[in-house]
């Protein structure tokens, strides 16, 4: 009685998952004491070295605040168009307001709701950059093709995890209301949006940051934005420039962290 | 009204039947009290009751008709004539009590009606009343996370009685409260019930007052209706055989086990 | 106002390439009488595609982009004229001095990196030669990589985070000459037979007298005059001389026989 | 009170509009029909994506280095995330200390993680590897130190109140609670790492991104359709074998 | 042991104190009942004498000293002698009654000893023990959220029974319990805390089993003690104060208020 029943199968899931990571290693050509060898620790060096001082001069500067601009301004109008597809979206796919699945018999719609998941794979499987190519072949050079790029892959990406948050918060009260025969809509207001809306709201935040990070990668394939500038020093080996366009980037996450904490603190 | 026949059912989020056979019909405006040992499967029946789940065999019927053989649309319908107030209330924190009561009117309410009492409840004088007879008027306007545990529960109990079902099921209501509330909520729970024609279902561990108050009683053991039928027909007997441990290799209580010991290497 | 829009493939820093167009544009400015704007582009195969949708009018190809912009546009694409250096381009293979590789053949089982791989002199002709000396690259080399452009290569090599790098010459040159790399510690061990390389391409649809128009200033820039010798230099051309498509058959052929142009 | 409520969705709807007007972006280019068609052709030169047998294989096995990169460096990420979560979760100077931590790895993409190690550890899978592990190990640090303080206190207080060590308070109350979520995460960024190992290609780093960057680069657009296929594959693979294990984890 | 000098307390989480002026001493292996109607403050009591709020004003004395005076490492140490079993059981959801369980020995457990206890327990027999005096030994290996109100409630004292503490609390612990089972739980609690030394507060809203178990009962009314001694002190109009309702103007339990109005225009 008291032994315990679990026992063998903890033991057989850490032996797959060592099985499992062998190869994956192998694969991966996992070797980090390949970075101490004394050679590339001379590279590093000399490289790092070239970092202090960042580049600062009134010009570079006014640079750096444009193109700062610039890539928050990609970043904002592409989420916002992200959210346009992200929300219906989510609403359709989340089993959360499903009365069928609350009952555990899923109905039709489930259907609905899978080919609602599939289009958001789809749109999200495709990695921004690679939309961007895409999109700076067809309308050229310029911000359009980041800001489709991100409206795209990001709808996706919200989507699914919109309707994510929306099934782990605690069922109970959106439960109670539905199986009390409130509709869906005043389910998810009662019973899902006051758990789920601090969530929600610090995830969107959390995405729009993010999509200014994605808006600096589109910058390499020329949507413009400190990406573009970054791509510029990195192939010049200019330290000192890549360590400023460095300590802007982490100033400007910091930013919008800072941003989503004040945000959330006002609606608790 | 209601009726199941030889039903058995699985706890809810269990899958293995922890209810048997159960035969019960329940007229309109009937009131009843259900009483068995901790395990015997209250919870359960009731959730069946709830149409929160479907019998794993035997019949449930709601005026005549079995609501699992209808669509979906149509046992929602039925759902908003069923109130359950849970043995935890399923309140959401940070919720005032009077929008987290007036919850249970949603069925009825219209979605505009609904984003109203989110903004400012203009029901607030019925939440008021409900509250009332429960003795925590006062706490109309707290947050339902600054209760204590009686207050609590009796927010939950205020639901049934602001709500327009026809079938209230009460999971051990008077658990958190003391003697004088307990039998204050139990007369409120009563008489508006009797008072709106609704029929009212009780899981209770007190016996004394499901005796006193209910005109008839169902006793559970194991998962079995082992009686059914007014208080009087309840003698010691019966209640030893209904609280006897369900385990019967397990001791009785007199030959209490060892005190669990304590080895010195385990006590640092 | 007339614009003339430029771009040239990435295979350098794009801060560099806008250095390097500075003066050049001025003169083109001044000789066209038109407004000339500089287009910078991330990829090659962006440049080629700017040129073929004609949203730009003026580009620095390779041979192959070149070759590549032709064939996307079905044969509209135009080289206007090349640097004399570019009829008998080189391309290097570098690799460290402790690295005991002194042949192609000892590549074999080793890491080699590429520039971009649209690149002509750090991709498709050492391939070629490469191909040409019976060694598959794909097959015989443990890794193959593609650092992205010509300086990265030495960079790559210099740091042993490859055991060899292919790139154009008169990069190696000028990283020589600057002193950016120790020829103690990084050597040439392999220099390509000659081959036809860069151009300055307008598509088709520009009208035959803008395009001689160009021509003739491009032409017409002479070493001897401090003007022509700034601009001669940044481009590290001796003089520039008329080009025809024709010279980029053979970059033609050696890209289908490389598997590079489908 | 009521001016500074409306303050900040006016706030957010002007930076919004101000995103909109000063990029002033070019709709008629992409919904002319001009740039329709264009758009009909470049997709049209993608199909039918290459399926000779040898490619097949190649790119099989690309799929696998990806699968194999993302997977290594999203597990060290946990490692890692963990590991900066607790202090993050906690309070006082470790607390800020590892939030600031946090926020360097996270705010420095993947890309540019992995051009910056590319002079440390060369070209191919590890550079790629570590990078992906190192932004998301920022990512999920943050993620897994909020579920952390969002997790119900009750039962983190029982223990507490026993005078039982931050740790083991974490390891017997929060964490089995939080596990599904933290699982959840886990697996969310798995996907996203996918895509990321794919870009990471483009500087070098091996896998399907290698591949696709190459035939892009060189219009070889059918070769890169069965590249683009096969990503999506390993993302659906991922994206169904991720939702399985949550809803067993969240049983 | 323990003794609390005209102290206040806010409730945990709160601001305004509800506890006023509490004078109460506890010596070691005493055993004493709190009751009080709902809203009392005995949640409130009992969270002051585990050490989880420092009074607002007043003395804490515990073995002599001050431990809100103390360093914390100190106040930890210090707390690992006192355990509190609150009134809703703190479970994670998901992990192992057995693991739960024996939480409760982590104050004295090496973390090595603590890694193996999640991996699999060592100490499971102790567990078992403790829970079969509970009668709740065959959930060992269940998980906390597949557990009914009642066996969760017993797992919750279970670690009681387990804990190496010196005092100990419980939190209406029969809340949940059918009548054997309470008195069972009681019966063992009492038992192993005598067999221990182990002081044991118990607030209980059953006055019957409080007066028949305990030698010592102290009453809360409205935040006061209004008496301290034996079960014998206490007679039918102390008990008629104590769960009178509080609030003067609300009116008494016999004029109940009219039934909670239901315009035809709310009902659909
Ligand atoms: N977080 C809080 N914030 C503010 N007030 C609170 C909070 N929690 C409880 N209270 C109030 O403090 C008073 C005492 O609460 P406490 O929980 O100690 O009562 P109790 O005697 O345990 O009641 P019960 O028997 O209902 O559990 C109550 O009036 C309650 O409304
Ligand atoms: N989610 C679940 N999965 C599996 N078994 C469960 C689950 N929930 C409850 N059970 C089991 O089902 C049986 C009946 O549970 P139920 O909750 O109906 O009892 P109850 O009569 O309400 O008891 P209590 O008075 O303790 O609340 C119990 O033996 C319990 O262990
Ligand atoms: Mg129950
Ligand atoms: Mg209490």
């Amino acid at each position: 009685m008291t032994r315990d029943p679990a026992l063998g199968g903890r033991w057989a899931l850490l032996l797959v998952a060592l099985v499992l990571a062998w190869p994956l290693l192998v694969l991966a050509e996992f070797k980090p004491w390949t970075l101490l060898d004394e050679r590339s620790l001379r590279a590093t060096g000399r490289f790092l070295a070239d970092f202090f001082p960042p580049r600062a001069d009134a010009e570079f500067l006014a640079l750096l605040a444009r193109e700062t601009w610039r890539t928050v301004a990609i970043a904002t109008a592409g989420l916002t168009l992200a959210l346009a597809i992200a929300v219906p979206a989510a609403l359709l796919a989340t089993a959360r307001l499903s009365v069928s699945t609350l009952e555990g018999r899923p109905g039709p719609a489930r259907w609905l709701r899978r080919a609602v998941r599939a289009v958001l794979v789809v749109l999200r499987s495709i990695p921004e950059l690679v939309w961007a190519l895409v999109f700076v072949r067809v309308v050229g050079l310029g911000p359009t093709a980041g800001v489709l790029a991100i409206a795209i892959a990001y709808g996706g990406m919200l989507g699914k995890v919109y309707a994510e948050i929306l099934e782990s918060a605690d069922p109970a009260p959106t439960q109670a209301l539905l199986r009390g025969g409130g509709g869906r809509l005043q389910a998810l207001l009662f019973g899902s949006l006051p758990s789920c809306a601090p969530e929600l709201l610090s995830y969107t935040v959390y995405r729009w940051e993010c999509a200014v990070r994605s808006s600096v990668v589109l910058g390499f394939v020329g949507a413009g934005g400190l990406g573009q500038q970054l791509d510029n020093a990195a192939k010049m080996f200019a330290g000192a420039e890549v360590s400023a366009i460095l300590l802007v980037f982490i100033a400007l996450v910091m930013a919008s962290d800072a941003f989503s904490r004040w945000l959330r603190g006002r609606l608790a | 009204m209601i009726r199941l026949g030889s039903a058995d059912a699985a706890a809810l989020g269990g899958a293995a039947p922890v209810l048997h056979g159960i035969d019960l019909a329940l007229a309109a405006g009937e009131q009843i009290a259900v009483i068995g040992a901790s395990g015997a499967g209250k919870t359960t029946l009731l959730s069946l009751l709830a149409l929160m789940q479907a019998p794993l065999a035997g019949r449930l019927e709601l005026d005549g008709t079995d609501p699992w053989a209808q669509s979906r649309s149509e046992r929602q319908r039925l759902r908003a004539g069923i109130a359950l107030a849970p043995q935890q209330p399923p309140l959401p924190p940070r919720q005032r009590v009077a929008v987290a009561v007036l919850a249970a009117r949603l069925p009825g309410m219209s979605l505009a009606r609904s984003l109203r009492t989110l903004w400012s409840p203009p029901d607030a004088p019925l939440a008021q009343a409900a509250l009332e007879q429960l003795g925590v008027a006062d706490k109309l306007w707290q947050r339902v996370d600054r209760l204590s545990g009686g207050e609590r529960q009796r927010v939950g109990l205020a639901r049934l009685l602001v709500s327009d079902a026809r079938l209230w099921l009460a999971d051990e209501p008077l658990a958190a409260l003391d003697p004088a509330r307990a039998e204050m909520a139990l007369t409120a729970l009563r008489r508006n019930a009797a008072e709106r024609g609704a029929a009212l279902v009780c899981s209770l561990h007190q016996v004394d007052l499901a005796l006193k108050h209910f005109p008839r009683v169902v006793a559970l053991r194991a998962g079995r209706i082992v009686f059914d039928g007014p208080p009087g027909g309840i003698d010691e007997d019966l209640l030893d055989e209904l609280y006897r441990s369900q385990d019967e290799s397990a001791p009785e209580l007199a030959p209490l086990p060892q005190p669990v010991p304590l080895p010195q290497a385990m006590c640092r | 106002q007339q614009v003339l829009r430029v771009t040239a493939i990435p295979d350098e820093s794009p801060t560099e390439l806008a250095r390097k167009f500075a003066p050049l544009g001025q003169y083109l400015e001044s000789r066209l009488g038109v407004k000339v704007e500089w287009t910078p582009v991330t990829d090659y195969a962006a440049a080629v595609e700017t040129l073929v949708n004609r949203k730009v009018d003026l580009a620095w190809f390779g041979g192959f982009t070149f070759v590549q912009a032709n064939v996307r546009s079905g044969g509209k694409v135009v080289p206007l004229v090349q640097r004399e250096e570019d009829e008998k381009f080189r391309s290097v293979f570098i690799t460290d001095k402790a690295s005991g590789i002194s042949r192609l053949e000892d590549l074999k089982g080793k890491t080699l990196s590429f520039g971009s791989q649209s690149s002509t002199s750090g991709h498709l002709m050492p391939r070629s030669f490469l191909l040409a000396a019976k060694i598959n690259p794909d097959t015989d080399l443990k890794r193959v990589a593609f650092s992205g452009a010509h300086d990265a290569t030495i960079a790559a090599v210099a740091s042993g985070k490859v055991d060899a790098g292919a790139l154009n010459i008169s990069v190696w040159e000028k990283f020589v000459a600057e002193k950016k790399v120790d020829p103690a510690q990084v050597k040439v061990f392999y220099t390509t037979a000659p081959y036809y390389d860069y151009n300055w391409s307008v598509h088709a649809d520009m009208p035959q007298a803008l395009q001689d128009k160009i021509k003739a200033a491009f032409l017409a820039l002479d070493a001897n005059t401090p003007q022509g010798k700034e601009i001669l230099g940044l481009q590290r051309a001796t003089k520039f001389i008329a080009s025809k498509p024709d010279n980029y058959t053979g970059i033609k052929v050696a890209a289908e026989n490389a598997g590079l142009l489908k | 009170m009521r001016l500074s409520t409306a303050a900040v969705p006016l706030g957010l709807l002007a930076l919004v509009v101000a995103s909109f007007w000063s990029l002033d972006l070019q709709w008629a280019a992409f919904l002319g029909t001009d740039a329709l068609a264009g758009m009909g052709r470049f997709a049209a030169s993608f199909f039918p994506p290459e399926t000779a047998p040898a490619y097949l294989a190649k790119t099989g096995w690309a799929l696998l280095e990806t699968l194999a990169m993302s997977a290594v460096g999203t597990a060290l990420a946990v490692v890692g995330g963990l590991l900066l979560a607790l202090p993050a979760a906690g309070s006082g100077v470790p607390r800020a200390a590892a939030r600031l931590v946090l926020n360097v790895l996270r705010s420095v993409p993947e890309l540019v993680w992995a051009v910056l190690l590319l002079i440390l550890a060369g070209l191919g899978p590890l550079p790629g590897t570590l990078a992906l592990a190192l932004h998301t190990s920022g990512v999920l640090g943050r993620l897994f130190a909020e579920s952390f303080e969002n997790a119900p206190p009750l039962p983190a207080l029982a223990l507490r109140q026993r005078g039982v060590g931050a740790l083991r308070v974490w390891l017997f109350a929060t964490l089995p609670q939080t596990l599904p979520q933290l699982a959840s995460y886990t697996l969310y960024r798995w996907e996203n790492n996918i895509r990321a190992a794919s870009v990471l290609g483009v500087v070098g780093a091996g896998g399907l991104g290698q591949m696709l960057s190459y035939h892009l680069g060189l219009f070889q657009m059918r070769e890169a359709c069965t590249v683009l296929v096969a990503m999506m594959m390993l993302v659906a693979l991922v994206d169904t074998l991720s939702w399985r294990l949550r809803q067993r984890l969240t049983r």
